[in-house]
């Protein structure tokens, strides 16, 4: 289809811009196809597929130790919780009981993550809606948390970490104290996220009464994570089903009832306090022992069919292993978290602006990778 | 309610059902006529209250399809998953569920894209991640590309 | 006066380096790094670097673009954004030339500049630099009234259109510190509405990196684009200019009541020193509110003109009236 | 009182805009909070973290020995295929055959650093390298051959 031509107008006056797949605020290769009327939006159609990488066929093809690497990939930035959910997927087909130390890790790591995800997507929040100093401030104490994810996984952003059974290594030595520093500094910084954004009357304007969806909907639409608890959807999975070391820690659902971008918005800043405390109350208290269950060679799983939820920086990231008994999975699904939010996009922005759109797409915090795996 | 009383109940409501019980979820297997039908009844009736379709996706067992619905219900906190068999491997057909979850309209289009299953009333059922035209169905066991690099 | 106008000309292309490498180091520094620190000295040459990757650039028109129109649109903006500076009184006794309806002259001037916009977002036949055009029509059309209104508070407390005339009213003391309350009222707005006459954030709405891509120069590129960037900064000099003289006093140097020796030591500066000072100051608040806020949505920024900044100015212009009429300001 | 909301708007907006200019204004101020990694000048004293995962290498020792006995362990743990080991068979004074590596083909170009070859491998014989400066203006220069020509097996090792 040619860009100008029919495309350009439909027969209604409506204008079609074509936003992506290389559009600054897309988050990625998404192309949003967008029917206008003067700046308002009459439709959105999402194109997906510009980084398609058949994840889940591959995964067919590679034995059950092999092929939690390529969820690393997919939600770049829960690459620890993608790896979990594949991880935990895989030893409740094997039956294993995963040593308590692994368990207390795993929790750590993926709150750290969490905290690291959202901090990044605060700034591009900012970055969307124009202010552009947020950014930075964002990526400095984001740093800090790769520097220790870099210390004891070996990489800062694909760590590849957990393994069946448990945790590839055991922590850094200076694992504790440096967390115990960055997540000071971090508290201290939470602050001046009020004061460049929270508070700020343009930010409000941009974000109050943007993009609502209902409760109803969300269920509906099968939106997972901060996007559904904004509308007071209760779907938190580490409350709803624990797992790894949720069940030992005291934490809160934040839910909101606003539905719009700014709920979103706040329930990710309180999200963020949720991991600091999970954190704290971790951070002394993790057991001795082993970090790693003893698993065979080469992990061959029952015949049957295992499904494993885990709540990403993004929503209910669900695996679904079908074995056949053979050393690599039959069937892999990766039920994403972003591929159900997006599906909700073209509802929530009709009636929007195109500057609303970018504020939409912001507060569902999209990766475009999961969405297309 | 418990996967006993699901089940129970279930096969009061459609006799004809198969039942599994071997994982972590109660699976009930249907043929796709039935399949509409069911779905309709486990969404609208107030003791089943399944509102929430996490998970949609197609295995292929070389003689059949397999489509896996897994179903949970946000205020009885059951989870169900709902199977429909189509042994029709060249003209795999089965009814939408879009209309009763939203969110089934992606997913649906996801399975068509890489299963090749057609979804009948589905309201836009187009390749969700290939192009048009791309040969071949991918997830499909016996799926070949001339490109595909063996390791 | 080819001289005068070749030397303005040099003038004004180096000061845009200047603002340049002024804007990154600012941005830089309020987002904790270090900003262009490689070409020449503390980056110093980074921007003479860059405008000769700009010039070397292939500068592309798109096929179906209107061509006549497409070429003409970034000199129509650099003229308009030159011609302002003509008025404006640099130092004490340099004018290139004292009309005596300065403020006037500034005013209509300096709203050619949607023109140029237009121009440029229509003829590129791209449908992002079609929507920036029209934001950017509908901001400078509604600003225009609150910068004018502002301008006017002071023209009725100097009496005079003459922009020399506007900074020797003020040798006693600038008009934001005589002018009471509504003076003050006056300069925040008159900032506030040409940050948006002159589309910097938070009113980057024409370009809307985030949204439109890069809005009505979208299709620009190598030393067209090059001329966009230029006419920013001549038009971000000239807008603080004009806010400096009107308000702080111009070249003039900062008296303090009969504080004489003070006042005397304050004459010993050089007024071309002055003058620059206050404009980079008012520069650096309006370069201060681009790395700090978000962007405005098109509505609100309609409506923050029409139903706050335009009823304020309107009522403060009354009230300045009445100040000029009682003769109750210094 | 419709003033009254209409100014508390106006004073509130203004109050928050500034709230925001002070942080901004802070960190103008205080060049010291600056973060920038000056990465190429610093990179004497750059130093990785120990674990950090930046290329497969294969350590020699002193002698010009290596570990690796050629079991090819990693090769079939190596999701992407990125290793590829040649071996030959060769005989041993007692006239029994052995096997040992020819090449130890290791293409970084595929290589996802996820550490499970090193995780499979009995006897340590690969580790991760901490080197990430890997740009090449030759594709082909990634495909790397770990074992230095003329080495040989560490005695010792089975």
């Amino acid at each position: 289809m040619s860009l100008l031509g029919e495309d350009v107008m439909t027969e209604d006056g409506e204008f079609v811009i074509n936003m992506g797949p290389q559009h600054p605020s897309t988050h990625g290769v998404l192309h949003l196809k967008v029917w206008l009327d003067g700046e308002i939006i009459k439709k959105v159609q999402p194109h997906l597929g510009y980084i398609h990488r058949s994840i889940e066929k591959m995964s067919e093809n590679l034995s059950y130790r092999n092929f939690i690497f390529a969820t690393s990939r997919m939600d770049y930035l829960s690459a620890h919780m993608n790896n979990e959910a594949c991880a935990l997927t895989v030893e409740k087909g094997l039956a294993v009981e995963v040593p308590a130390r692994a368990k207390v890790i795993r929790t750590l790591m993926a709150e750290l993550t969490r905290l690291s995800s959202h901090q990044l997507w605060w700034g591009c929040t900012g970055l969307d809606l124009g202010a552009v100093t947020p950014f930075f401030y964002a990526f400095r104490e984001r740093e800090a948390i790769n520097g220790i994810m870099e210390e004891t996984c070996g990489a800062r952003l694909t760590q590849n970490y957990m393994v069946p059974g448990g945790v590839m290594f055991d922590l850094h030595p200076n694992f504790q104290a440096r967390t115990k520093e960055v997540i000071k500094q971090i508290k201290d910084k939470f602050d001046e996220y009020d004061q460049l954004l929270t508070g700020n009357v343009i930010f409000e304007q941009r974000t109050k009464g943007v993009g609502y969806i209902s409760k109803e909907d969300a269920v509906s639409w099968g939106c997972t994570g901060p996007m559904a608890r904004a509308s007071g959807v209760s779907c938190d999975i580490r409350k709803l089903f624990p797992y790894s070391a949720y069940d030992q820690v005291k934490f809160e659902e934040i839910l909101d009832t606003g539905g719009d971008c700014y709920a979103r918005y706040m329930v990710r800043m309180a999200e963020m306090k949720q991991s600091v405390s999970i954190i704290e109350q971790l951070i002394d208290t993790i057991p001795e022992g082993e970090f790693q269950a003893k698993t065979k060679a080469v992990i061959k799983l029952p015949k049957g069919e295992f499904y494993q939820r885990v709540e990403t920086a993004r929503g209910e990231l669900g695996v679904y292993i079908v074995s056949d008994g053979a050393a690599s999975p039959y069937r892999v699904k990766y039920r994403s978290p972003n591929f159900s939010n997006l599906s909700a996009l073209p509802h929530m922005s009709k009636g929007a602006k195109i500057g609303d759109l970018v504020a939409i797409m912001a507060t569902i915090d999209l990766v475009i990778p999961d969405v297309d795996r | 309610m418990t996967k006993e009383e699901l089940k129970q109940s279930l096969s009061t409501h459609l006799p004809t059902a198969t039942f599994d019980e071997a994982g972590e979820f109660l699976n009930i297997i249907v043929t796709p006529a039935e399949l509409l039908p069911l779905m309709k009844d486990l969404r609208g009736k107030s003791e089943y209250n399944f509102d929430y379709l996490f998970c949609l996706t197609c295995v292929d067992w070389k003689d059949h399809f397999m489509m896996v619905y897994h179903l949970m219900s946000k205020d009885h906190k059951h989870v169900l998953v709902v199977k429909a068999k189509i042994t029709d491997r060249n003209k795999p057909e089965v009814e939408t569920v879009c209309h009763i979850w939203r969110t089934a309209e992606f997913h649906e289009r996801e399975v068509f894209d890489l299963f090749g299953v057609t979804f009948l009333n589905h309201p836009d059922l187009r390749r969700l991640f290939l192009e048009e035209g791309w040969p071949g169905w991918p997830l499909r066991k016996d799926y070949v590309d001339e490109n595909m690099i063996e390791i | 006066m080819v001289i005068v106008g070749l030397c303005l000309l040099g003038f004004l292309v180096v000061l845009s380096f200047i603002l340049g490498y002024m804007e990154r180091k600012v941005a830089a520094f309020m987002q904790i790094r270090l900003g262009p620190n490689r070409v020449g000295p503390k980056g110093t040459l980074q921007i003479i670097a860059d405008t000769i990757k700009l010039l070397f650039k292939e500068g592309l028109t798109p096929k179906a673009s209107d061509k006549f129109l497409f070429n003409l649109a970034p000199f129509i903006m650099v003229i308009t954004s030159m011609l302002v500076v003509a008025p404006l009184a640099f130092a004490k006794n340099f004018q290139i030339w004292d009309i005596n309806i300065g403020v006037l002259y500034v005013s209509a001037i300096s709203s050619m500049a949607v023109i140029g916009i237009l121009m440029a977002g229509w003829s590129s036949y791209n449908k992002y630099s079609l929507l920036g055009a029209m934001r950017s029509g509908a901001q400078i059309v509604s600003y225009e009234l609150s910068i004018g209104l502002s301008l006017i508070t002071i023209v009725i407390l100097t009496g005079s259109l003459k922009l020399s005339d506007i900074v020797m009213s003020q040798a006693g003391g600038w008009w934001i510190f005589k002018g009471h309350i509504p003076a003050i009222i006056a300069f925040v707005i008159f900032i506030v509405a040409s940050t948006a006459e002159i589309n910097r954030a938070p009113f980057d709405l024409a370009e809307a990196e985030s949204e439109l891509t890069a809005g009505f120069h979208t299709e620009y590129s190598g030393m067209k684009f090059a001329m966009f960037l230029l006419s920013e900064y001549i038009n971000l000099f000239v807008v603080s200019a004009v806010a400096a003289t009107l308000f702080l006093g111009g070249w003039m140097p900062l008296h303090i009541g009969s504080l004489h020796g003070f006042n005397h030591v304050m004459d010993y500066i050089p007024s071309s020193v002055w003058f620059f000072g206050k404009t980079f100051f008012v520069i650096f608040v309006i370069m201060w509110f681009r790395w700090t806020f978000p962007r405005l949505r098109v509505d609100q920024l309609l409506n923050l003109e029409w139903k706050y900044l335009l009823p304020i100015s309107m009522f403060n212009l009354l009230l300045m009236t009445a100040i000029a009429i009682l003769g109750w300001h210094f | 009182m419709f003033l009254k909301e209409y100014f508390s708007t106006v004073f509130k907006s203004i109050g928050s805009l500034l709230k925001g200019m002070r942080l901004t204004g802070y960190y103008f101020t205080h060049p010291k909070e600056i973060v920038t990694e000056q990465y190429p000048d610093n990179r004497a004293t750059l130093k990785m973290a120990d674990r950090f995962r930046g290329e497969v290498i294969m350590p020699h020792d002193e002698l010009n020995e290596h570990r690796c006995t050629g079991c090819q362990a990693c090769e079939i743990a190596c999701p992407n295929g990125s290793i590829k080991i040649i071996t030959q068979q060769e005989l041993q004074p007692d006239g029994k055959k052995k096997k040992r590596i020819d090449t130890w083909v290791y293409h970084l170009d595929l290589c996802t650093m996820c550490n499970l070859c090193i995780e499979a491998c009995p006897t340590t014989a690969i580790v991760m390298g901490q080197n990430f400066e890997h740009s090449v203006f030759d594709k082909k220069q990634l495909k790397k051959i770990l074992n230095k020509p003329g080495s040989k097996l560490k005695d010792g090792v089975e």
